[in-house]
């Protein structure tokens, strides 16, 4: 009970570490593909710093809430998703909970951004949510083969049964492949970055954000980035104890930044169009497979 | 193509008829209920006249019925053909089309009307005794009023006295039946003495209801031959 | 006598506000609210009770009608004097600028009588009766507004007398198959009937309380006749009235045919229940889906409303403990929400003057910060949002599909969330947000008795969202009585052995985690209040008004998936009524007006008769 | 030979019901038509007295001596023929009064122009 | 025990004299419709009691029955009188102030000998006394029918006239080959016989009176006349016409068919009939924009309907379609009472110019709702308990044929529910044209609405009302050796 209570403590705050360091290291990475040097890997801890203590203008109590909804609702999904075995609090809450808590984030950002009322952000949000609804589709086709073919619902026992090297992955390849595709839409990564492209609508729905909103964003993403990292490596690659965990993790992130970072940046529809062809073929396929062989 | 469908049709009733009446053979004896009527009809309604017996006695209801209907065509062409009464005095004081009828047919309607008149009460007077009764009657004093209509275009009946007349007949009509169903019991029974058959005064209450009857059709064939002439004009 | 006196109530009390009407507008608002608070309180006094009585004979037909109450029909009597009281308590302010109030609030608690007359009825030709009250008093309200209303309202009644007719014809069968329509008695006698009667007895059923239900393709009529109605009664309609449907799958499915035989009905993939859990998936991808292209709020609830009632069919078609459980459960849910939901388009509608195009509206929050947050707290509930009530009911569905090894079904019913959010998020976003145009300055936020219905379920959406125990104990009872094993339930969520859910620690989370980043966040430096029109717009001028990016708020999805959203079952039904009406067209040139043709035909038949005897020898 | 004697009547009787009947079916003259309903209905009044007749008998009137009743003819289609007279008299004269009536508004007699009713 | 015989000379006799109290003063005659259907709504009230217990038969004349002209008054008959009488008064009540065309003292004398007539259809127990009534009926109605000598109505009358003509012709050549066949006159002794005659035969003669007595019933292809008399004749005719003309015709049919002929083959052509008059009906009333056509059709409908139940021919079929009788009659007095008066207040017969008449004319529009749902066939009004009925009765017989002939009239159901709906609508939920002026109306004319618009909630809520009457009257109709048990005193 105490070690629970101590993890529910700590968890949070080694996925925020590993979260910032995935946001610098992707800053990084990107720039020595792009031949560019590139800001030291703890730049984001500096960006932070500094943005808690500039000021910032406010929309509206919603606009504040809003974000902060967002941000706690990552925060308690960190604590819902096993991260090496770890997971304290994923009795009281499932895969399909998960999967709900993962919406407390985006509509936090939106109603906060709603409440901004600038055109950029209403332009970002749809974006977000057109962008979502397209990643959706493969995303939850291999969700549910995963969970067809484990006949749970928990993720930790999906984990479990991933003991000893047999990984999801191997099992069910296609779901995987579909996931990993569409990881950079989850993220907001190249070439996925149409809701905050800077160069059209002005980082989109981060417009209004200045000062601590902006950090609080700032940490909000990197969140996302270890839950959504996370996740993979829950459902295809076996879990393990907190450092493998964190190897795989780093992989599939770096893989990941590879293979999408040449890519120029899709417009929304080619996005949508791309999402709900290849990477939800391969996962219906999946899936198919997945019903068939349970 | 009408016509064919038509005939074809006809021809499919023809053939109907001819299965119906192959099955009533034409002058055989076939009377059933009649049999009571022709044996006990005399003794029963004091009528000689059987046919006058069951029109008036056995079938009197179908009687009412039939003046009734008579009344109803007479009372519906009234209310079909009714002018307001101000256009009429218009259209009478506009001109008279209707040419004078002859001196030759004058003075012999003039000779002839009493005496119609005469042979139609005659005739259903004596409707219990021999062929005839009120509706030959009634309609042999209207052919007399349609002779004095030929004659003489511009005389009219008088309507309020005739209407009161069919209506007066035809509650005695209604009356002596309810007189009947007060003193035996039925509606329309012959509740007065039969007397001796073959005389005048006889068969009860059949030659006053044809008296009535003469005079409610006479005067509504009357009505409606006016009314078809008012509206001629 | 009590289950008496609630009709009496509710019917007398119907007729008296009427007349009482015609006196004083006053008292009649006073006696039509307190006419429905009485019937919640009796209804709710007859809790966790069991009465069974017969209230009117008919002879003749050697039947008698009769009422009772169980768990089932507590539940949703319960549910249906509720959202009237409500509705009927919003109608107060909302209705003022209307005329006709007299029949307004009459015909209110007419439909509310109705309803509780149908599901507190014991035998099936009571209900039919309630029914049907309930269908035409319904007909007469969503015409009430005349204009576009006459054609929904025409709609509706048309439709839900095609399905009063097949339940017609499957009552009458049953009562001639086995002389009886009392619910108990049919529920022993039929368990010895063919599976071809059940099928055939099912499947008139689904038409008749589908149509009511609005189940694809039976659905037409919903969207028209939500959107013309005036908003409390859409709140009703859509609430509670919709879902009386769902009472009859669930009472014909589970209270009479019972498990045992809707298991043995179908072979493989065409099983019955398979089959009906694809319709109300088909459902959920029609109703959600096209809701996303709606511009009219009210439309656009409307179409959720048939999606929604596609997650219900898809919980009770399996007649599992955890089904049956979440699709009931959700029905209530989605009463409380879509209610709150209408009210809210209401409140909006009542400050703005009538307008419902989401496209000319914005930015209300600031001015109508208590009905925002009831579109807040609804529009959570009706995707499912943790610590709101829908999202339990909608966890036991999803539960149900993947336990009972349906991926397919269930990742319909996830990616119907999805589409819900992308659309209710538009409404929220497109009313309350964004830029407040300079024509509703002046917006106030409405009145007390507005608010109070609206605050009242919003509480209720948070209260069962935090404390499903609450209404799942009610419904495990239900399925005791179903003879089905009761889903056990702690206050908080579910015990372990049906799954992962504790409430209560996701929302200690939350609000630890919130409280937590809340000081962290007012520590650091303070920000500045501005103005809607002080923002960002990389350096240039924009003109007030001109500021609304909300137009067509998914442009790039409409133009992907517009195209093969088309309502084709609407479509199809206007093309048959137009093809029956130039049928019907045909039909009457017979009567050609030629008194010679009119001859012929007498002629024709008696011929006929002549021809059937002497040429063939018929008869 | 007897053949024909004994069908002349009906004969006679329904030719006069056919011919009635084709003219109400083929005539467009109101009038017409009227005296074909006319047609259909002495048609059916000899059909009435066809029926009631007993060859070799007499009138069912005994005001003469020597009328036995075994001697005598049906009396009822009598009295029902009267009626029937008296019926068709009535609706004869109802129906010339309706044409009038509908000559005044139409201006002609002819029933397939007369059409203001149809459907 | 009154004697049954004075239902049919009370009101002759009042017509006969409207003349006379035509001298005292003009207005009088326009009461003596309804005190002369008082007297018979009185009488058959008392009679309805004793009947129940004991059918009476009444000779007309004095002599036993097949030799003289009786009456039978059978639980059918008594059902049937007090509907005609009842139906009357209320539209007699409605006539004094809505007829204002001249002559009206003619106007009522019609009226109440068309009763007369009705009346003796339902009471005598003789065939030839029954074609007499039946011509009474029939004259009377056309005459009416003409009675606002408009062009419409003329032409109307006309064409019902022609069509009425052929049926009643063939009515008579029925009758007449049944005299001759058996030489009786006596519905009961022609009942009692006809098992000796030879079955061609009989079917010709049936075929005959059926083709007869289905014009004025209005079976399908003998339909013709009905929309345009309807439509064109005074409102308080059209009622008359459908609430009880049409019944009597198709009384006429089910005597023939079952008391007489015991023609139990021809029975599912019958249902079939029915049904196809009901589709035919509820399509082209769909089409109309003229609300007295539209009602008229719908009449058609409802006809199809009764005559489908009939031609269940189990008990309770046949009670069934003796409720849809009472239902129709009803509902379709009252709305063509309403439509009548809103038609006369707005100066259109066309659906359009009636919208907003809710507002203008609140009791009129909801007796015209509350008779349109009772067509439709909806609870707690009368419609619903015979349409149930129906159903029921249909479904019980257990033939498929029954199963796809009842599934077929509740889609009709369906079509005729479109158009009333629509045209409630109209009244109520549409914005009026030209109806600002309109006033509700009062006295002579609301009273009737109201009387129907009551009776047929509480027949719909306790039909028990007149169930036990229509019960014995569908034995009536179904015991054909009973009914000639009471006439020819055998057994």
């Amino acid at each position: 009970m105490v070690i629970k209570a101590v993890w529910i403590i700590v968890l949070p705050i080694i996925a925020f570490i590993i979260g910032v360091f995935f946001l610098g290291l992707s800053r990084k990475v990107i720039a020595r593909i792009h031949r560019r040097y590139g800001p030291p890997i703890y730049q984001p801890v500096i960006d932070l710093i500094k943005l808690m203590n500039q000021k910032s203008i406010s929309h509206g109590r919603l606009f504040d809430m809003g974000v902060i909804l967002s941000l706690a609702g990552s925060i308690v999904l960190v604590l819902f998703i096993p991260f090496g075995g770890i997971a304290p609090l994923s009795g009281s809450g499932d895969f399909l909970v998960v999967l709900y808590l993962m919406l407390l984030a985006p509509l936090g950002v939106a109603l906060s951004g709603g409440e901004g009322a600038n055109p950029n952000i209403s332009i970002g949000i749809s974006r977000k949510m057109m962008l979502s609804l397209g990643y959706e589709v493969p995303l939850l086709f291999s969700i549910l083969a995963v969970m067809t073919y484990y006949k749970t619902t928990s993720l930790v026992e999906i984990t479990k049964a991933q003991q000893h090297l047999s990984w999801g992955v191997i099992y069910l390849p296609l779901p995987a492949i579909a996931y990993f595709m569409i990881l950079p839409a989850m993220l907001g990564i190249r070439p996925f970055d149409i809701v905050s492209a800077p160069q059209e609508i002005s980082s989109g729905p981060s417009v209004e954000y200045g000062g601590r909103y902006l950090a609080l964003m700032t940490v909000e993403h990197a969140f996302h980035t270890f839950i959504v990292l996370a996740l993979f490596v829950d459902l295809f690659l076996g879990g393990g104890n907190p450092f493998t965990f964190f190897v795989k993790m780093l992989v599939v992130f770096l893989l990941g930044l590879f293979i999408h970072a040449v890519f120029p940046r899709f417009r929304i529809d080619q996005a949508i169009k791309y999402c709900w062809k290849w990477p939800s073929i391969l996962a219906l396929a999946g899936l198919v497979i997945a019903y068939v062989v349970a | 193509m009408r016509r064919i469908v038509s005939i074809i049709i006809l021809i499919i009733i023809a053939v109907g008829f001819i299965f119906a009446f192959s099955k009533i053979p034409f002058g055989k004896d076939k009377i059933n209920v009649a049999n009571y009527y022709i044996k006990k009809g005399i003794k029963q309604t004091g009528a000689v006249n059987i046919v006058t017996s069951v029109v008036l006695n056995y079938r009197g209801f179908d009687t009412l019925g039939e003046v009734t209907v008579l009344f109803i065509a007479a009372v519906g062409l009234g209310a079909v053909l009714f002018v307001e009464r101000k256009i009429q005095k218009n259209m009478d004081d506009k001109e008279d089309k209707t040419k004078r009828a002859s001196l030759i047919l004058r003075t012999g309607s003039r000779l002839l009307f009493p005496l119609i008149l005469l042979f139609g009460a005659y005739i259903f007077v004596h409707g219990h005794l021999t062929p005839g009764g009120g509706f030959q009657g009634g309609a042999i004093i209207a052919s007399g009023f349609l002779l004095m209509y030929l004659a003489f275009p511009k005389q009219r009946i008088n309507k309020k006295t005739s209407g009161l007349a069919e209506s007066l007949s035809g509650l005695i009509f209604v009356g002596i039946g309810l007189l009947g169903l007060v003193f035996s019991g039925y509606f329309l029974t012959n509740f007065l003495p039969k007397g001796i058959p073959n005389t005048l005064f006889s068969a009860g209450i059949i030659p006053i209801i044809y008296i009535a009857i003469g005079f409610k059709v006479g005067f509504e064939l009357t009505g409606i031959i006016d009314d078809l002439l008012e509206r001629s004009r | 006598m009590q289950l008496i006196t609630i009709l009496i109530v509710a019917f007398l009390g119907a007729g008296i506000v009427y007349l009482i009407g015609k006196i004083s507008g006053k008292a009649r608002d006073i006696l039509a609210v307190l006419a429905s608070l009485i019937v919640v309180i009796l209804v709710s006094l007859a809790y966790n009770q069991k009465i069974y009585t017969s209230f009117y004979p008919l002879p003749f037909l050697n039947l008698s009608l009769t009422l009772r109450i169980d768990p089932l029909s507590w539940f949703f009597a319960i549910a249906v004097a509720g959202i009237g009281f409500l509705s009927i308590l919003f109608s107060l302010e909302y209705m003022k600028h209307y005329q006709k109030l007299d029949f307004y609030y009459s015909m209110m608690l007419f439909v509310n009588a109705g309803m509780l007359g149908v599901v507190l009825s014991a035998d099936f030709l009571s209900l039919y009766i309630f029914w049907e009250i309930m269908s035409w008093s319904t007909y007469l309200l969503i015409s009430y507004k005349g204009g576009k209303a006459v054609g929904a309202g025409l709609k509706y009644i048309v439709m839900s007398t095609v399905g009063s007719i097949a339940m017609l014809f499957a009552i009458v069968s049953l009562y001639t198959s086995y002389g009886t329509l009392e619910f108990s008695s049919l529920a022993s006698l039929l368990q010895t009937a063919s599976s071809g009667y059940i099928l055939f007895l099912l499947i008139m059923f689904i038409i008749g309380f589908g149509i009511k239900n609005a189940i694809w393709p039976l659905h037409t009529w919903l969207p028209d006749a939500h959107a013309e109605a005036v908003s409390p009664f859409s709140a009703v309609l859509s609430g509670i009235l919709v879902r009386i449907g769902i009472y009859g799958f669930v009472l014909v499915m589970y209270s009479i045919v019972g498990l045992n035989l809707l298991h043995k009905l179908g072979y493989g993939l065409l099983n019955f229940n398979y089959i009906l859990c694809w319709i109300g998936a088909i459902s959920i991808i029609i109703g959600t889906f096209i809701a996303l292209l709606q511009d009219d709020d009210k439309r656009l609830l409307a179409w959720h409303a048939i999606g929604q009632g596609g997650y219900m069919i898809l919980g009770i078609s399996f007649g599992t403990t955890l089904g049956i459980a979440g699709g009931i459960f959700h029905t209530l849910n989605h009463c409380i929400y879509i209610a709150l939901l209408f009210l809210v388009t209401g409140a909006v509608e009542y400050r703005t003057g009538g307008v419902r195009d989401l496209n000319q509206l914005g930015g209300l929050i600031k001015k109508m910060p208590v009905t925002f947050i009831g579109g807040l707290i609804g529009i959570s509930g009706l995707i499912g949002i943790p610590l709101t009530n829908g999202f339990v009911s909608k966890w036991l569905i999803y539960k149900t599909l993947i336990m009972e090894k349906h991926p397919f079904l269930a990742f319909v019913a996830l990616i119907g969330t999805w589409g819900t959010i992308l659309s209710v998020y538009k409404f929220l976003h497109n009313i309350f947000l964004g830029q407040l145009p300079e024509k509703y300055k002046d917006v106030k936020e409405v009145p007390w008795a507005m608010r109070l219905p609206m605050i009242i379920l919003t509480s209720v959406i948070i209260l069962f969202g935090i404390l499903p125990g609450i209404p799942l104990n009610v419904i495990s009872g239900i399925e005791r009585s179903f003879g089905i094993k009761p889903l056990s339930t702690i206050i908080f969520g579910m015990p372990r052995e049906i799954g992962e859910l504790n409430i209560i620690n996701i929302l200690a989370a939350i609000v630890v985690a919130g409280v937590f980043i809340y000081l962290i966040f007012s520590l650091s430096t303070r920000s500045r209040r501005v103005n809607q029109y002080d923002n960002y717009a990389a350096g240039s001028f924009i003109p007030k008004d001109k500021y609304q990016y909300s137009v067509r708020f998914y442009d790039p999805v409409y133009r992907i998936i517009g195209p093969y959203l088309r309502d084709v079952v609407d479509d199809f039904y206007y093309w048959l009524v137009e093809k029956s009406k130039s049928f019907f067209q045909g039909v009457r040139q017979i009567y050609t007006g030629n008194v010679n043709t009119y001859a012929l035909y007498i002629l024709l038949f008696l011929a006929f008769l002549i021809i059937t005897k002497i040429g063939w020898g018929l008869w | 030979m007897s053949g024909i004697y004994n069908w002349m009547y009906y004969i006679a009787s329904g030719g006069l019901i056919l011919i009635g009947l084709y003219i109400v079916l083929v005539k467009t003259n109101l009038i017409k038509i009227v005296i074909g309903l006319n047609f259909i209905d002495t048609g059916i009044n000899i059909l009435l007295i066809c029926i009631g007749y007993v060859r070799g008998r007499t009138a069912p009137i005994f005001s003469r001596p020597g009328i036995s009743p075994a001697n005598v003819v049906d009396p009822v289609p009598q009295a029902l023929v009267l009626t029937a007279i008296v019926i068709g008299v009535a609706v004869l004269a109802l129906a010339l009064s309706i044409v009038i009536k509908v000559y005044q508004h139409n201006k002609t007699l002819n029933v397939t122009k007369i059409k203001g009713l149809k459907w | 025990m009154v004697n049954p015989s004075l239902l049919i000379a009370v009101p002759l006799a009042f017509a006969f004299s409207i003349p006379l109290f035509g001298l005292v003063s003009k207005k009088i005659g326009k009461y003596i419709p309804v005190v002369a259907l008082l007297i018979n709504v009185g009488i058959s009230f008392i009679l309805i009691p004793q009947i129940l217990k004991k059918p009476a038969v009444v000779s007309i004349g004095g002599w036993s029955p097949p030799f003289c002209i009786n009456l039978v008054v059978g639980p059918l008959g008594v059902f049937l009188v007090t509907l005609i009488s009842s139906i009357g008064l209320l539209v007699a009540i409605y006539a004094i102030s809505y007829i204002k065309e001249e002559p009206t003292e003619k106007y009522h004398m019609l009226f109440l000998l068309l009763i007369t007539g009705a009346t003796g259809i339902v009471l005598t127990g003789d065939i030839f006394n029954l074609f007499v009534f039946f011509e009474i009926l029939c004259i009377s109605s056309y005459a009416l029918v003409a009675y606002n000598k408009d062009k419409e109505g003329t032409e109307a009358a006309m064409k019902y006239l022609i069509q009425g003509s052929v049926g009643s012709s063939f009515v008579l050549i029925g009758i007449a080959l049944l005299y001759g066949m058996f030489g009786t006159l006596n519905m009961a002794d022609i009942a009692s016989r006809v098992t000796s005659a030879d079955p061609t035969f009989l079917f010709i003669s049936l075929a005959f009176l059926i083709t007869g007595f289905g014009i004025e019933a209005a079976v399908f292809p003998l339909n013709a006349w009905l929309p345009d008399a309807h439509s064109s004749a005074p409102s308080s005719i059209s009622a008359i016409l459908s609430g009880i003309a049409i019944k009597t015709g198709v009384y006429g049919v089910a005597r023939m068919i079952y008391t007489i002929f015991n023609a139990d083959g021809i029975l599912t052509f019958i249902a079939f009939l029915g049904l196809l008059t009901l589709l035919i009906g509820e399509m082209s009333a769909f089409r109309q924009n003229d609300i007295k056509r539209l009602l008229a059709y719908s009449s058609i409908g409802q006809i199809g309907l009764i005559v489908f139940a009939l031609g269940i021919a189990t008990s309770l079929g046949v009670f069934a379609g003796l409720f849809q009788i009472v239902s129709h009659a009803l509902a379709k007095a009252l709305l063509f009472l309403a439509a009548g008066y809103m038609i006369y207040r707005v100066g259109s017969k066309s659906i359009d110019s009636l919208s907003g008449l809710g507002r203008k004319m609140p009791l009129t529009s909801f007796a015209f709702t509350i008779g349109s749902f009772s067509l439709i066939g909806l609870p707690p009004f009368a419609g619903f308990i015979s349409k149930f009925s129906i159903v029921y009765a249909a479904i019980q017989v257990k033939k498929p044929i029954f199963l796809v002939f009842v599934v077929i009239a509740l889609i009709a159901t369906v079509i005729e529910a479109g158009y009333f709906f629509k045209v409630v609508q109209n009244l109520y939920f549409k914005e009026g044209k030209n109806v600002d002026n309109v006033t509700e109306t009062s006295g002579y004319i609301i009273v009737p609405m109201i009387i129907l618009v009551i009776s047929i909630i509480v027949i719909g809520i306790h039909p028990q009302f007149i169930t036990g009457l229509l019960k014995g009257a569908a034995g009536e109709l179904l015991g054909r050796t009973g009914y000639i048990g009471w006439v020819l005193g055998g057994s």
